[in-house]
């Protein structure tokens, strides 16, 4: 099993110091990543997702503390390492497809030099003409004409933005990509013909991929695994068939129920109650606690322990749902 | 008016003006709060206390303790000191002037007189630059191209330079030149930059609520565009207030103004009486006037890094 | 007022936008936002306006709002009150009127607000703008919008501002806002695509249930069709400023009938990890609308356009039969 | 791709362009030197000699020690180095510091004692005749004074100039437009004769038309075509038309726009270069003829020119015995290099030694001064100024019009603690329109009204004045003894005709001007006040307050200006009456008296005659205070004694009065 | 392209024409004129003077003037000037004006240069005490009397120390018999610094092709060539000292207007490049494992450069007015200078020259910064 994990994350912690107080925004969360697996990762915003995807990079901002936690990447421990070894970590080792397309590309370089630039970084001896070749090979990949190679972000259209952006994390043949909401800001075609394109990518190259989004429907199409997220815990963690048809923690099963489809027949939606909690002041025990309908004693005490309940099946409720209650 | 200041409907067990003077209040102990935590903000509001205790003083002093004959920054003279400059001494702190005159009293008499030639010339940019940002905003069309256009060429003009020509066709004097200089401040580069920041808030869409809400262009100018044009405003205030002292300064330096006392004056006394570069004993009459001209123009523009810092959130350190 | 009767009728509503360029500004062309689309609401329905971004779905709420001026076209609005009146004529004070009776929600809760006026300022905005009631029956009506929309106690959120509210509390006082002048139609802008999922559910069921109420209809316009479905009896389609389908919400879900709808409705995701969905293809990426040709505004994405499609105009939006209209010659 | 490969292209040809361009341009600066060999060894040699700061001590100590250059500062840069200009419209200290010597005059001013001498002129022959209608003065020149370029200057070179400033109607400094001359004839090439058409005074004869500068008839003439060309175009105009006006100016214009590089001239120095904006440099002109010639003055007024074989002239009195001074005529120094400082610049060159003299006709703040006093090597020579600052009134506005009232404004003008205290020592006190040191026309006895008296005295004495004078006040002026004495102001002053005393204007320069005028502006208004005058003082720019008084604008009551003078004291009538000064004479004063003495001082043609006439009409002034003369500022010449000394210092307005003595400086011992 | 900058010549040409309007009224408002001068020469009779206002065309009225002006102006005629009478002020402006272009060039080269670099490091470490005491010190230096600090530094270098000369753009005594006059010098130097730039700029576009080791080693020791050749060369030729003459006596006064204005750059640039830091491209390119150096002069830097750009092109009528600052008390011989000096003296004529100089200057500097930014920033494209 351990061997199989490209990516093991093991109680993470990480906190962002605010004038206010701390923001404890990612809170002893664990899980492993297969080779060419797909995890995806929903929840809210505000709920940590991006910030572990972040913390898997060591790209934190100043103000965010790691508290403790161990990110293993082929066995190393990438949390351990210096500034310099991490250099080598990123984009080679994990990639980061980023959200906004719009600003994750510099707007004053063009598009193909700024994915030669991350291949020289890593590939000292490259000549601009040799990584020029290797471009116009990673272009066709994610349906852009090579020949575009040679425009500003501004000309590009919000898809072929993302597009360049999958293309510059594909670059470097990394181990791991990490996808965070790739395609929220865009239309529901082009987000369409872009999750295909992205799975189609990450199952050729063999590559593992986390999946950050909010969108249930979306998480659904890409995932083997899904985890779901709740005001910086990781509440229930399983593959994406056993999320969706047998949640076990009540606020997934909420979630589930409060997400309009197209498909099928109109089914009555039920709100959730209350807002998401302010993170500078959590809710003891079980976050989720005050606006949960399973809300017993002990949730409010006492955080659950994120446990494996079924195989591969992980959650973290002193309370949840019965099998097969979905 | 008496049945509607307490309102049994809503449960509200205090007037609304006092409700909406505790949330003033409250915004402003905020907003220092934010304030307080850019020291060169802080540092800058000392020293413009500080000056703002020398303005007070001195008709104080000249009231109660300095005999006006002997002390007056323009006509006084000190008959029983020989020779003048005369040196720092216990009836003269900093000394006296070439042409006999306390250099403390004129200090003191000069902070008054920056102060109100800053603060007035602030205002007047202002309340220019305000205007006619948020109408040619609003409005844009011909009034914009116009108003554009005018700034367009005032920004291209040397301030000093055209002081300068402007000087002599104006008598400068301190109200004048704050009336010059918050004109051409406010029609300039201030409005170019609040008229950007209007454009950015006319679009928003709390505007076109308001309008959806049938009310009409003076209701949202004032009530929603100036409201919101305000803290940039106030930002500018404070680097016109540098902006107009040191011009002050640099047209006494030149001899171009007709005022009897100022900052820039007392340099240009030293200066036409040579005392300039005449060594480190002479230091009393350059060293204070234009020491206070530059912490007094430092103070305001500190205060305005820092205002800036709390207006423009996207520097906001956290 | 009947069921049926009709709301709002719309007809050959247009919006175009000089595009201009040059020395001298020279006129370049039109962005035609907006081009000679015609739909009815009727009274106590609501119509869900769905489209890509750059439809022109915005442009046709804020003309139906009159924040635009329409380039031509009428909007004529069956109001008790001020009987049937052509929103697109009128000017000043009757519009200064008109404005009680539609008003407008928008999609971002954090830049509708005034960050610098409290939630009582801007509640009581549009009846003080308008003249009614005096102070305290002002008052008293903001009390009575905050609670309707969930904000209880209202008096504990009058004298606050809109950064110390959550984006679910925001966008609850901007429906506020919208209702307290009692209107019968309101442009509801994506009110709910920035709110999070949790949150998005229950806002969207206090429109519902305020729309029940208050006997208020929505022109609720949204790039997301599941949310569409869930709030509008009827649903529009939009592509490039022209309504190309247009029917009741299930049927339109069901039968997609145009290929542009066909293709929009199969690309949207589905929440369920074992179905294998198949989106149905078609061409290219929408173009800017700047003087669209003559022509089906569809044909160059299309994959069943044929020459006719090419040398005839837009086709019209056709009853096909139940309400459900579709604009394609090969339906 | 292919794009990038065009511009490397155009990259490298743009390469190969700049680098043959450089080339080129440094085979240029190769050739230059090349061109001019004298050139190239004079651009080494200051590269050497650079950091020798002392070109004095280098200089071989021969005979006679020559200095390597006599370094002044001046304070702005010339404007122009055409003579008609120079003596016209671009007449500025600085264009005359530096060439004032190129030209020669039939007579001149000796240089210590200004005493009327021969310069071209072989003698004093200058009396007037009359011939028929018109007066003739006929003048021999001397023999051997050569321009420059070697050449003799004639009785042609004489008539050219004067010519050509009638021709042109030429104004400023020249004398000849406006002195009523009919013509000058060249009798022979060494005799020249002027015609006037009226008896000339001892101002438009011997201390104008005859000291007028002589230029060049053989360099001039062929420059002068194109301005007589546009001359030639109006000749048929009528004069009094605006078109002959404009026509003339524009002749003027082509006149003075004329370049004068190379134009011969005749003093010690000639010009060398001029690097706009930082020097002008002038050489030693080696056939300059009074170069070597010794000037004695002798105690009996006796002035004695000598040098062995070429001149030997006395005049003016005894000139035996020892003389009272004795110099020797440069040039002494290879050349006069001028350079462009600020004041305080110039100062702190002078202090480092960088500069030999500042010519400051700005004067010295007391802060300068005391820099200035501090540095053993610098010396201040200190000379009285043939100047002074005053108090005019405006005679138009009554009260201002009644003796009483300047005479009891004037006499609450402590002028001594002005002078002593306010301005530091700065400036003298003045009483009279002649300053001391014109001792010829200076007349001691002249009334000082309120002299000497304390400040209650002189409170007394000026009510008491006004009071005679039919003035009375609601609160009259007291003196007070509390707080260590001083006046309770007067209240509600009114005339003789009881109407109240209206608000007087008072001008005075901005501080930034000149803060000697502006605080002596400000005290004024105090003393008046004092008395119940409801004076405003009014510091404003000194360009208003000339349009307002000379420019005729009459927006004012009271003024305090100044003037320098010449040492002709004529200004005696000329700012007072209309018809000699015309715009000077601006404050409206129109003394009958005054009108007769002038009338006769004008005419006058006699020295002695006419000095009687100027002591009358000092006292007439200082009693009827036309003006209120307030202080005269000495002139101050600071100069550093390692590199350069003057045969003397004392003299009416200082060194700087002649121009830093350039023809006498010499070398220290 | 082209036709952008055509656009822009017109709005340049309107903008002078509006400029030297409101300038003219200004000028020809003021009480008197420049025969005022003559009034203190008891020589000059009122018909003497009535005579030059004649000459000088002041009789007429002032539209005909103005007329008059603009017509001589498109002519490139800006008259006679009145205090050098008779030098058209075209000849005077064609003297003075390299000087302040070559000094103010440099101090704005130079001072934009310290700014963006110090601004960049402001920006990047944020909080520290280094941020708050440059920031201070950018303020002082920032708002402080310019008059009043070059004499300072006059008085303590030249003065006290003695290590630089304190006034003026030559020493005389060196150039009395030098081989070329001044503006030669400037020319030559002003020439070497185009070259240079050009050959820097190239050296660094045809490296830019190679892998990043080679191309690193290729750029320094290009670097060094490139400016060592010119220096040896200057230093060979027999103008040489007198260039070195001219540049010493301008550390000064670059030096002050180089700290007087470096911190608006700087303070400037700390904020822009705060605000850049939060882009997400920032965090891209660091994600993409490019060195800190890297992430913030490649990617944070460059792209705060626009701004700041754009604020330089803004400040450039405050150099020229902080110009007439120090040419006032450096004793510059340059446009300040002249222009103060012509309105002291009411030469109408010079002083519009002058403006007009500063004016056009000031323009032309703007349309070629617009121009250079397009280059800059591509998302910027002119029709």
């Amino acid at each position: 099993m351990k061997d199989k994990n490209i990516l093991s994350v093991q109680n993470l912690t990480m906190h962002y110091r605010t004038r206010k107080g701390d923001v404890s925004a990612v809170d002893d969360v664990s899980f492993d990543l297969a080779r060419g697996q797909s995890l995806g990762l929903v929840g809210e915003s505000g709920c940590g997702k991006t910030s572990i995807a972040f913390s898997l990079l060591r790209l934190l901002p100043e103000n965010a503390q790691l508290l403790s936690g161990n990110v293993y990447l082929d066995g190393c421990d990438v949390l351990a390492l210096d500034e310099k070894e991490v250099r080598k970590i990123r984009w080679r080792g994990i990639s980061m497809v980023f959200q906004a397309a719009m600003n994750a590309l510099d707007p004053v370089y063009r598009v193909g030099d700024q994915i030669i630039e991350a291949l020289q970084t890593h590939f000292r001896g490259l000549s601009e003409a040799e990584a020029r070749e290797r471009v116009r090979e990673l272009f066709p990949l994610v349906g852009l004409d090579p020949g575009l190679m040679d425009r500003y972000p501004h000309e590009f259209s919000g898809g072929m933005r993302q597009r360049a952006i999958i293309a510059m994390a594909l670059s470097c043949e990394p181990r791991v990509i990490i996808a965070d909401e790739p395609t929220t800001a865009l239309d529901v075609i082009v987000q369409d013909r872009i999750l295909g394109e992205l799975r189609a990518i990450q199952q050729k190259m063999d590559m593992s991929m986390i999946y950050i989004t909010h969108d249930i429907a979306v998480i659904a199409e890409v995932s083997d695994r899904i985890g779901v997220m709740y005001a910086g815990r990781m509440a229930e963690l399983a593959s994406a068939v056993d999320v969706f048809e047998k949640p076990l923690h009540p606020y997934t099963h909420a979630l589930m129920n409060a997400f309009p489809s197209i498909e099928g027949e109109k089914q009555e939606l039920k709100a959730l109650p209350g807002e998401p909690p302010d993170l500078l002041s959590p809710p003891s025990g079980c976050r989720f606690h005050p606006r949960c309908s399973r809300t017993i004693e002990k949730c409010m005490g006492l955080q659950p322990p994120f446990e494996e309940m079924g195989a591969g099946h992980f959650v973290a409720c002193w309370n949840p749902l019965e099998v097969g209650n979905g | 008016m008496a049945e509607i200041t307490k309102s049994q409907l809503s449960g509200l067990t205090e007037p609304i003006w006092r409700i909406r003077l505790r949330l003033l209040r409250r915004s402003f102990i905020e907003n220092w709060r934010l304030f307080r935590e850019y020291p060169i903000g802080m540092i800058g509001l000392g020293i413009i206390a500080v000056f703002g205790l020398m303005a007070v003083a001195h008709p104080i002093l000249m009231e109660y303790v300095w005999e006006p004959r002997v002390y007056d920054p323009v006509i006084g003279y000190d008959i029983s000191i020989l020779a003048h400059p005369s040196q720092p001494s216990s009836t003269h702190i900093l000394g006296t002037d070439p042409l006999g005159r306390d250099v403390l009293s004129q200090l003191l008499y000069g902070t008054r007189f920056g102060f109100s030639l800053g603060i007035s010339a602030a205002l007047v940019s202002v309340i220019v630059s305000t205007s006619i940002g948020a109408l040619s905003a609003y409005y844009g069309g011909i009034v914009d191209v116009f108003f554009m256009r005018l700034a367009d060429v005032v920004i291209m003009l040397p301030f000093i330079a055209i002081l300068i020509v402007l000087s002599a066709l104006i008598e400068f004097n301190g109200l004048s030149l704050a009336l010059v200089y918050g004109i051409l401040v406010g029609f300039g580069g201030q409005t170019i930059v609040i008229k950007s920041q209007a454009l950015s808030i006319k679009v928003k869409p709390y505007i076109e609520a308001a309008r959806a809400a049938g009310g009409s262009d003076g209701h949202i100018i004032f009530t929603h565009l100036i409201p919101n044009l305000m803290p940039l405003s106030f930002l500018y205030m404070m680097f016109t207030v540098t902006g107009a002292v040191f011009a002050e300064a640099a047209l006494s330096f030149f001899g171009l103004l007709n005022i009897r006392m100022s900052w820039g004056i007392m340099i240009n006394t030293a200066q036409a009486a040579g005392y300039l570069l005449a060594g480190p004993e002479y230091l009393h009459l350059m060293l204070p006037a234009g020491l206070a001209i530059t912490m007094l123009c430092s103070s305001f523009y500190m205060v305005g890094r820092a205002l800036d810092e709390v207006v423009n959130p996207r520097l906001r350190q956290r | 007022m009947g069921e049926n009767s009709t709301l709002v009728n719309v007809v050959g509503l247009e919006k175009r936008f000089p595009v201009s360029a040059g020395v001298f500004g020279r006129l370049r062309g039109h962005i035609h936002a907006v081009d000679e689309i015609s739909f009815e609401i009727p009274s106590g329905r609501s119509l869900g306006l769905v489209g890509e971004s750059g439809c022109g779905k915005t442009t046709t709420g804020k003309l139906l709002a009159r924040l635009l001026d329409p380039t031509d076209g009428h909007i004529y609005l069956n109001d008790e009150e001020l009987g049937k009146i052509d929103l697109a004529e009128i000017r000043g004070q009757e519009l200064k009127t008109f404005r009680r009776r539609v008003q407008i929600i928008f999609q971002d809760p954090y830049e509708s607000l005034n960050p610098r006026r409290t939630i009582y300022d801007t509640v009581e905005e549009p009846l003080r703008v308008q003249g009614i009631g005096g102070m305290a029956e002002r008052e008293a009506r903001v009390v009575k919008l905050l609670e309707l929309v969930g904000l209880t106690p209202a008096s504990s959120f009058l004298f606050r501002f809109p950064h110390e509210l959550s984006g679910g509390q925001r966008q609850r006082v901007a429906i506020a806002r919208a209702l307290v002048v009692n209107p019968v139609f309101v442009i509801a802008d994506e009110p709910t695509s920035m709110l999070d999922v949790s949150i998005r559910i229950g806002v969207m069921q206090l429109m519902t249930e305020l729309a029940e109420r208050l006997n208020v209809s929505y022109l609720y316009i949204t790039h997301d069709l599941a949310v569409a479905r869930y709030m509008c009896q009827e649903i529009a389609v939009m592509y490039l400023g022209k309504i190309v389908e247009q029917g009741e919400t299930e049927e339109m879900i069901r039968h997609p009938q145009h290929p542009y709808t066909r293709a929009l409705f199969s690309a949207v995701p589905v929440p369920n990890p074992r179905r294998n969905r198949i989106a149905i293809e078609i061409k290219g990426g929408v173009p800017t609308p700047i003087d669209p040709p003559q022509r089906c505004r569809f044909y160059d994405r299309c994959l069943s356009g044929d020459d006719f499609c090419l040398n005839n105009d837009h086709p019209p939006l056709d009853d096909k039969g139940a309400g459900h209209r579709v604009a394609c010659y090969k339906v | 791709m292919k794009c990038r490969k065009i511009f490397t292209l155009l990259s490298w040809g743009m390469v190969v362009l700049m680098l043959c361009a450089s080339c080129q341009a440094a085979k240029e600066t190769e050739v230059a030197p090349a061109e001019a060999p004298a050139a190239e060894s004079k651009a080494e040699e200051p590269a050497a000699a650079a950091p020798s700061e002392e070109p004095a001590a280098e200089a071989p100590a021969e005979e006679a020690a020559v200095i390597d250059a006599y370094r002044i500062a001046i304070l702005a840069d010339i404007t122009s180095s055409n003579v008609w200009n120079l003596f016209g419209p671009g007449a500025s200290a600085y264009n005359y510091v530096v060439q004032v010597g190129y030209w020669p005059g039939l007579f001149t001013l000796s240089d210590h004692r200004f005493d009327f001498v021969p310069q071209v002129a072989a003698d004093f022959s200058s009396a007037l005749e009359q011939e028929g209608d018109l007066w003739v003065s006929t003048i021999p020149l001397k023999e051997g004074f050569l321009w420059s370029d070697g050449s003799e200057i004639t009785a042609a070179d004489m008539v050219f100039t004067a010519q050509v400033v009638m021709d042109f109607d030429l104004s400023g400094n020249w004398d000849y437009a406006t002195s009523n001359i009919d013509h000058v004839e060249a009798i022979d090439p060494r005799t020249v004769k002027f015609y006037y058409t009226e008896k000339p005074g001892l101002a438009v004869h011997e201390y104008g038309v005859l000291q007028n500068p002589i230029v060049q008839k053989a360099f001039w003439e062929p420059k002068l075509a194109e301005a007589y060309a546009a001359l030639e175009a109006i000749a048929n105009f009528d004069p009094e038309t605006e078109e002959y006006l404009a026509g003339l100016a524009e002749a003027q214009q082509v006149l003075y726009g004329v370049e004068a590089e190379g134009e011969p001239i005749y003093g010690a120095y000639k010009f060398d270069k001029w690097e706009v904006g930082a020097f002008v440099e002038n050489d030693a002109n080696d056939s300059y003829f009074y170069n070597g010639m010794t000037i004695e003055e002798y105690a009996s007024g006796g002035y004695h020119e000598n040098l062995e074989g070429v001149q030997d002239f006395e005049a003016y009195g005894d000139v035996s015995g020892e003389p009272e001074l004795s110099y020797v005529n440069g040039p002494h120094a290879n050349s006069v290099v001028y350079s462009i400082y600020s004041q305080d610049a110039a100062v702190l060159a002078l202090l480092n030694g960088d500069v030999d003299y500042i010519y400051n006709p700005s004067g010295y703040g007391p802060g300068l001064q005391a820099q200035l006093e501090g540095n053993p090597d610098v010396t201040i020579a200190e000379n009285p100024r043939n100047g002074w600052r005053f108090l005019a009134f405006n005679f138009r506005v009554p009260p201002l019009d009644d003796i009483a009232v300047r005479q009891a404004i004037t006499c609450m003008i402590d002028k001594e603690f002005l002078t002593s205290n306010i301005l530091q020592g700065a400036a003298f006190p003045a009483y009279t329109p002649v300053p001391e040191g014109l001792s010829f026309w200076y007349n001691p006895d002249v009334t000082r009204i309120c002299y000497g008296l304390s400040e209650q005295e002189r409170m007394v004495w000026a009510v008491e004045r006004l009071r005679e004078a039919g003035y009375s006040w609601d609160v009259e002026p007291i003196w007070n003894e509390d707080r260590g004495g001083s006046i309770d102001w007067g209240e509600g002053l009114k005339m003789p005709d009881g109407t109240e005393v209206p608000e007087l204007l008072l001008l005075a320069p901005s501080p930034g001007y000149d803060p000697l005028r502006a605080t002596s502006g400000v005290l004024i208004e105090q003393w008046a006040g004092m008395l119940g005058f409801p004076v405003r003082a009014q510091l404003t720019n000194f360009n208003n307050i000339l349009n307002e008084t000379l420019g005729g604008g009459g927006n004012w009551d009271m003024v305090v200006v100044g003037w320098n003078l010449t040492t002709f004291p004529d200004h005696m009538c000329d700012f007072f009456l209309e018809e000699y000064g015309g715009p000077f004479a601006f404050t409206g004063y129109a003394g009958e008296e005054l009108v007769q003495m002038c009338l006769e001082f004008k005419a006058s043609t006699n020295l002695e005659e006419a000095r009687l006439l100027g002591f009358k009409m000092q006292e007439l002034l200082a009693t009827e205070l036309a003006y209120t003369y307030l202080f005269a500022n000495p002139v101050k010449d600071a100069y550093n004694l390692t590199y350069v000394d003057y045969p003397f210092t004392d003299v009416l307005d200082g060194i700087e009065g002649l121009y830093g003595q350039q023809n006498l400086v010499v070398a220290p011992e | 392209m082209g036709n952008y900058i055509l656009r822009r010549l017109f709005q340049i040409i309107l903008t002078l024409v509006i400029f030297q309007t409101l300038l003219f009224l200004i000028l020809d408002a003021q009480p008197g004129d420049i025969t005022l001068q003559y009034l203190t020469d008891p020589r000059v009779t009122p018909e003497i003077r009535d005579q030059m206002r004649i000459a000088l065309g002041l009789n007429k009225p002032p539209i005909e003037r103005y007329l008059q002006w603009l017509r001589n102006f498109t002519t490139g005629n800006l008259g006679i000037s009145f205090s050098h009478y008779p030098r058209p002020v075209l000849d005077i402006i064609l003297e003075r004006a390299p000087r302040t272009i070559v000094l103010f060039l440099t101090s704005t080269l130079v001072s934009f240069f310290v700014g963006f670099v110090l601004g960049k490091q402001l920006a990047w470490r944020r909080g520290g005490s280094f941020e708050y005491s440059m920031t201070m010190v950018g303020v002082v230096l920032y708002t402080i009397f310019t008059p009043w600090f070059a004499l300072i530094l006059i008085y303590l270098l030249g003065l006290r120390l003695g290590w630089l000369p304190v006034g003026k753009f030559l020493d005389p005594i060196l150039w009395r018999d030098a081989p070329v006059d001044a503006n030669y010098v400037f020319a030559r130097l002003g020439f070497t610094g185009f070259v240079l730039g050009v050959l820097v700029a190239f050296m660094w576009l045809s490296t830019a092709g190679l892998s990043p080791v080679r191309r690193r080693s290729l750029r320094i020791v290009g670097l060094l060539v490139i400016i060592g050749t010119p220096l040896g060369l200057w230093a060979l030729s027999d103008v040489g000292y007198l260039a070195g003459d001219m540049l010493e006596h301008m550390i000064l006064p670059v030096a002050v207007a180089t700290l007087v204005s470096f911190a608006g750059t700087m303070l400037m640039m700390r904020n822009t490049m705060l605000e850049t830091l939060r882009e997400d491209f920032v965090m891209a390119s660091r994600a993409k494992g490019l060195s800190e150096a890297e992430v913030r002069d490649k990617h944070a830097a460059r792209n705060a450069f626009l701004p700041v750009f754009t604020n330089l092109i803004i400040s450039i009528p405050f150099v020229l007015s902080g110009g007439i600052i120090t040419e006032t008390v450096f004793s510059w011989p340059g446009m300040g200078l002249t222009l103060l000096q012509a309105v002291q003296n009411e030469d109408i004529p010079l002083a519009m020259g002058a403006m007009t100089c500063v004016g056009v200057l000031a323009l032309f500097a703007h349309l070629f910064a617009d121009v250079t930014y397009a280059f800059l920033d591509p998302r910027i494209r002119y029709q």
